[in-house]
């Protein structure tokens, strides 16, 4: 599997980053790609912006195990994370994760499963500006559940 | 000598983003913590033994207290919110 | 939810449908994207190129149905079929199916389950030209499976 | 007058994709197919009954043996494959 790890400031182009994926070889009959955004609102408060620090070195060894985790799950072509990191505003991206696969059903379970498990193992942390003040967040229930349920 | 890390709400509440510190052999993660809270304060030893602090040894999130060597990285932080 | 439902010979551009898809609301915090590609190999044969006939109206209408279904089952913003028709060679894009949400559960979710009804219900045919000769496609047991799954 | 169209290997096979027929009130699908097997040979009575074709009236799969109205789009096809 053809793997891509990157944790940038700037941002990324979906585009590119599909191609990447498509063009690995002509065995890919599936890509799928999940990209998260920054919204206007968490938890009832207006977003005005996020800022995001993560531990490098740390944060590359993560994903590259959550990617070998994947790999041993499911038959996967190309797999590319990408995650910003600094200031954001409201729709910004903050993460890409794509896989390119043969076939649909582990394109989409190997891109669910990394984004889920990155929720909750790569060493990020956002730091959120409301109209209500600034503080770091803290993990949601629902992505302990979602990484959890593929422990089942 | 090892070098020590924090991240994130625990990097702001210590007001420090990394230190370095000699130890002897045979140091353990608590007795760090403890020599970090007695040279410098009660605050310290409050934020690096509050539940939910994760600890990393090279990089490697660790569990217990485990024995520390020359050259580690140590780095404590909360639970991660990327993504 | 805002849709977009098109059939059409050209090639489309993800950079294109994605900005569309995120920029629909600033309540979008999960984009999911699938995109589907014609493989240079199926069941063992190569393949030279694939050529797609569909049901004008009867297409779109069924299109609309599955997008209808998935807005009923998951809160979405924003969803896009585009499914190409006429002669397309290896490494061409088939179909993108794009599920704009605010959480990314419910986009990925609901980006698998239209693609699943679509292979299934909408009213595409493919004749393939490999180098064992030319026909059409018959429907896979696992794209059966796949769609039955959701109904469980 | 109703329209009927054909797609894929079933219009290959019958070398035709859509006929106008004219038929009279109170017609049953499976009567039209009989008339269109009288009228085009065995070929077509086979092709159109085969177990995996599928129906459509107006644009809308259809089970069983509805009854036709002037006017409708009836078209037969084999299980979709695309995606």
């Amino acid at each position: 599997m053809s793997q891509k790890i990157i944790i940038q400031e700037a941002p990324f182009r979906m585009q590119d980053e599909y191609q990447k994926l498509k063009s690995v070889t002509r065995a890919v009959g599936a890509v799928a790609i999940f990209v998260g955004v920054v919204r206007d609102i968490n938890d009832g408060a207006d977003v005005h912006g996020l800022h995001l620090e993560h531990y490098p070195g740390m944060t590359e060894r993560e994903i590259g195990k959550i990617l070998a985790m994947a790999e041993d799950r499911w038959p996967l072509h190309a797999a590319t994370v990408i995650h910003r990191v600094g200031a954001l505003d409201p729709g910004d991206e903050i993460v890409l994760v794509g896989i390119a696969a043969g076939h649909r059903g582990d394109a989409f379970a190997a891109c669910e499963f990394v984004i889920d498990y990155l929720k909750t193992r790569a060493t990020f942390w956002k730091k959120e500006q409301t109209s209500e003040g600034e503080g770091w967040l803290t993990t949601r229930e629902a992505d302990l559940s979602a990484a959890a349920t593929w422990e089942e | 000598m090892v070098k020590i890390v924090f991240f994130a709400s625990i990097r702001e509440v210590l007001g420090c983003a990394s230190l370095d510190l000699n130890i002897g052999k045979g140091v353990s993660l608590s007795r760090l913590v403890a020599m970090l809270g007695e040279q410098r304060g009660e605050l310290w030893c409050v934020a690096l033994t509050a539940e939910n602090v994760r600890v990393a040894v090279n990089q490697e999130l660790v569990q217990g207290d485990p024995l520390l060597s020359i050259g580690d990285e140590i780095a404590f932080f909360p639970p991660v919110t990327g993504g």
